[in-house]
């Protein structure tokens, strides 16, 4: 294993000292539990919109905390998920008396935590709604499976209801808003090699030099199946047709329901893409992907797109949600609206994603 | 129930507390395996998270070693759900929270307890991740295992040997999971994939469970003349 | 070799086309020649800064292009430096009367090939400047080498230069500037593992698990030694100490001397750092590295710089000249004046650097 | 000077056409060779961009093989500085160009023709790179190569004699960059290191000789009868 690390245990820890050090008048630190939050939160009056997840997928979550985006990111280890008290300790550091809400990815892990934390806030007199994003279409049902996992959809999710949240939003308004964002966003990835979580210290998985791992997660996983390597627009064609061409996907999800004030199993369903829709085009590398080959993703996608009748009307383009060395790809396509695109494009400032200030 | 209470043998918060770090040094001698068995199908952290979190229990059990064992296993299942993270830890958090409550203000277990307790930590397992048997997940290891030991000790078992009953019988769930296709958790997205390998999270609950029944062993051995 | 491309021949022609899809309202990308420029260029009275380079150190110099710093950028094939005839044209296209100055990395091909350029230009009646860059402390001499390479200062003097450019500094002002941002920046780099050059195929070197390159350019080159690996502190405290007690480094460059009218040697002298020196701290992934091990670098970088007495007034972290997928990290401290603070604090608007619009 | 003018072997412009073909050839059978000598002191380019840059060299001979010689040479110089890019391109490019002009208007190149061409081309490298003998560069094998074609055509040997001559200097010329410490370009910055490695330009450069000595002979073959 060959990293720039000092000892394997630490790696989180110092890797939040030195976000500390470099971003002092953006983001703060907090240490046991560990979470990274703005460093003028809380906002009186504005919802907090707060996210977390394993680390390892850098610059998400922590690299987006700052203005228009997260209030606060909880880094759990590496392809772990946090645990109930950072998410806890967080909402209790940055609510401005408005709510919170948690953006969860949809993984066993990261669900059964953020709904404890949230039982645990709202004990605690804090208002707080968990919506999930389950976006990735390698997994086909949710009847089988523990249901489509949250990918790149996050990302998007993060700062358009960032964005919301900063323009003052309530948070029933936000968390729709969130919702929406993920019914519309559909994912997928590859691997050309695997990654190794420092604890481990070998690969996840092996592959060989003429293979591939498509319809992989963000942990290093092994994908759904493992194929020859294929040219990068083969690849291209592949995820982006499994997404644009992706069914109407239904599953029941759980939120909380204020009225009853218990959680409740709500039906949801993703309508599919159809020509004319205006999307965001979001190529994603994988982190060890250099960023020379991203663009020759892009030209093939934008061809597809084009040739479905997709308008590509926003795009982003690099590293934002990733499996540490890991070399791959994955593609997020989201249907935007105008209230969506205007959230989009409002100013943003974090470590890891910055415009108009 | 035939069970001779003078026969039998009960453990004291003393003997909760070397079961625990029993627990702690064999899921630390097994973190390698338990994360191998999680690289294969899951994301490689099993191990290290329940290593991680069993380090931390150690770490607290010394502010509760005069407490009574609900204390004591409520304590546990507070450190692991702060320390372990993934699915691991709200799942045998609130294994161990359950069974705190289970056996709430005793200072000595006797075998109905320690069923009790068992059986409140897997269904707290149960409420918190919603498996049922045949995903292929912990619930495949404990779920023979508590059955096992409540028929032994309806048969008359005492505790030392329905415990190692069991433990073979969780020692076969674990087995069982080989075969099954995942259908909850990490492993269920890789689909036929799943196939062919054991879970990682019954296999860590196979190893708890184990250390249970040879903690009791032992102890039967240093009462008995 | 695993990449996500098509055909390696066709690498830069594709990313070229992706980038003209993805950025339209930015960049425009002109073919054979290739170069890339800013979608409202020519500004009439502006000085057009123009870089270029080998491919392979996305997102410079290409990414880099836009509001605010580069008028154009040249991209040759992978890791070779581009050709007269672009830079040539590349210069025709942007500038905008008030003079063309070409920033040059000090590799013997890249010199050359922007000496030939800079001349062509000239014969065209256009006024044009090349400043080098040569910020390597990793190479001691240059009596027997070709001189410091070209590396981190270079990222910095674009964004500086441009925002000089883009306030109406006229080109000796823009090119004097260029010359002490050169002189106030020293750089080191160091690879954990090699890259593959798409034509190539294979690895630029091999190293062993337990080995690393310290003192490696930017081109897949091996160092200038090799060694057992060590912890990121102790690596960190290598590159950086270099830096820090670099003694004075002299050298004789070319520029044009437009009153002579004819190209010139010109003595130039690096002033060493001092206590007290507020300088811009640059944490570079060398492509492959992924963001969580950055901030354990800047970490240990905070605390050398901070006993060394030099004060951290602005810093950068993540990739931004990069070797392809090589796994590594270079530091570059750049001892920073009002004016360049303030340059540097400008609005970019740019693919690879953005803020403040 | 004894060279009797029947016997010698001329160059018309199509004999140069082929050589320049045979060049290309050679290149693209060496291009994975001088590129594996570029990795190991330099970054892996040379044979690439040589052959990148012959291949348009042969996609603009078309539009002047009707030319004079010195057209044909600055076109090739043209097309290599505008498309090897690196060290390589303006090195290359440069002396092409200052050949053709060495040799402008002619359609036949005597022998003395071919020195004052391949002078000019040396030249032209030594005012572009500033490169001195034993630096490790093209120039250590392109010096010995000229003194070989000028001591030959002096002692009254032929053009194939000469250019034979020629070329075994280049070769040791190329050969006796291995020892040394590259003070030039790319592999200047490896220090001791770049001891013990081939240089790739010094490579080419005798590749290319070594074509012109192998077309000369070739020719004078086809003479013989
Ligand atoms: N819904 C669930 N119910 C019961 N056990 C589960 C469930 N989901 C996952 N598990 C168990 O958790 C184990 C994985 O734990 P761990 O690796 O610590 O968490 P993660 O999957 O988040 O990385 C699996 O092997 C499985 O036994
Ligand atoms: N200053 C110089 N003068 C003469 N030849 C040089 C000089 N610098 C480099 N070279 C030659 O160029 C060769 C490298 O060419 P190439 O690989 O095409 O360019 P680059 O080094 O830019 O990648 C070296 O092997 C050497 O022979
Ligand atoms: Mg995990
Ligand atoms: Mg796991
Ligand atoms: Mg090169
Ligand atoms: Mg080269």
């Amino acid at each position: 294993m060959k990293k720039l690390i000092n000892h394997p245990a630490n790696v989180v820890k110092e890797e939040l000292e030195g976000i500390a050090l470099a971003y002092p008048g953006l983001v703060k630190v907090h240490f046991e539990p560990n979470f990274i939050y703005r460093a003028d939160a809380p906002i009186p009056g504005k919802v907090a919109v707060i996210s977390g997840g394993g680390s390892g997928h850098e610059p998400m979550h922590g690299g987006f905390v700052g203005v228009g985006m997260l209030d606060a990111a909880c880094p759990g280890e590496v392809f772990t998920s946090p645990t109930p008290d950072q998410m806890l300790e967080a909402a209790k550091m940055v609510h401005g008396g408005a709510g919170v809400l948690y953006i969860v990815k949809n993984y066993t892990g990261d669900v059964m935590n953020f709904e404890m934390a949230a039982d645990m806030a709202r004990a605690e007199g804090i208002r707080v709604l968990n919506i999930l994003i389950d976006d990735d279409v390698a997994v086909k049902d949710s009847l089988y499976t523990a249901g489509r996992r949250g990918t790149g959809t996050t990302v998007l999710a993060e700062k358009i209801c960032g964005a919301a949240a900063e323009r003052g939003y309530d948070l029933k308004r936000v968390a729709d808003l969130c919702r929406r964002v993920n019914i519309n966003g559909r994912s997928m990835g590859m691997a050309l090699t695997p990654c190794t979580v420092p604890m481990a210290g070998k690969p996840t998985f092996e592959l060989a030099e003429d293979e591939m791992e498509v319809g992989i997660g963000i942990h290093g996983e092994p994908g759904r199946e493992r194929m020859k390597l294929k040219t990068a627009d083969e690849i291209t064609e592949m995820l982006a047709l499994a997404i644009i061409e992706d069914p109407p996907y239904r599953r029941t999800v759980r939120e909380w329901d204020e009225e009853k004030a218990e959680w409740v199993e709500v039906e949801l369903e993703d309508p599919p893409f159809r020509p004319g829709d205006p999307v965001l085009a979001f190529v994603n590398s994988m982190g060890g992907t250099p960023d020379i080959e991203l663009p020759i993703v892009y030209r093939k996608l934008h061809e597809i797109c084009t040739k479905k009748g997709l308008k590509i009307v926003r795009n982003l383009i690099g590293r934002y949600i990733t499996s540490l060395e890991m070399q791959g790809v994955s593609i997020t396509l989201l249907r935007m609206d105008d209230e969506m695109i205007d959230l989009w494009d409002a100013p943003v400032k974090t470590p890891g994603l910055r415009w108009g200030m | 129930m035939t069970i001779t209470r003078s026969e039998e043998l009960t453990i004291t918060t003393k003997e909760l507390l070397m079961c625990l770090h029993k627990m702690a040094e064999v899921l630390e001698a097994n973190r390698e395996y338990l994360t191998s068995l999680d690289a294969a199908i899951g994301d490689a952290d099993h191990g290290i998270n329940m290593d991680r979190g069993f380090k931390a229990v150690l770490a607290k059990l010394p502010s509760v070693e005069d407490k009574d064992a609900g204390t004591i296993l409520k304590t546990v299942g507070v450190a692991l759900v702060s320390t372990v993270g993934g699915a691991g830890g709200p799942l045998y958090g609130t294994a161990f929270m359950q069974a705190g409550m289970a056996v709430a203000g005793k200072y000595e277990l006797e075998p109905q307890d320690v069923l009790a307790a068992l059986d409140a930590a897997l269904k707290g397992v149960v409420m918190r991740g919603k498996a049922d048997l045949g995903d292929k997940t912990m619930v495949d290891a404990l779920t023979p295992a508590v059955n096992a030991l409540r028929r032994a000790l309806e048969n008359g078992s005492g505790l030392t040997e329905a415990l190692e009953q069991a433990a073979a019988a969780a020692e076969q769930g674990m087995k069982d999971t080989i075969p099954m296709l995942a259908k909850k958790g990490r492993a269920s997205y890789l689909g036929e994939r799943s196939i062919g390998h054991q879970d990682p999270g019954a296999t860590s609950s196979y190893l708890l469970i184990r250390v249970m029944a040879d903690v009791a062993r032992e102890l039967q051995t240093q009462q008995e003349p």
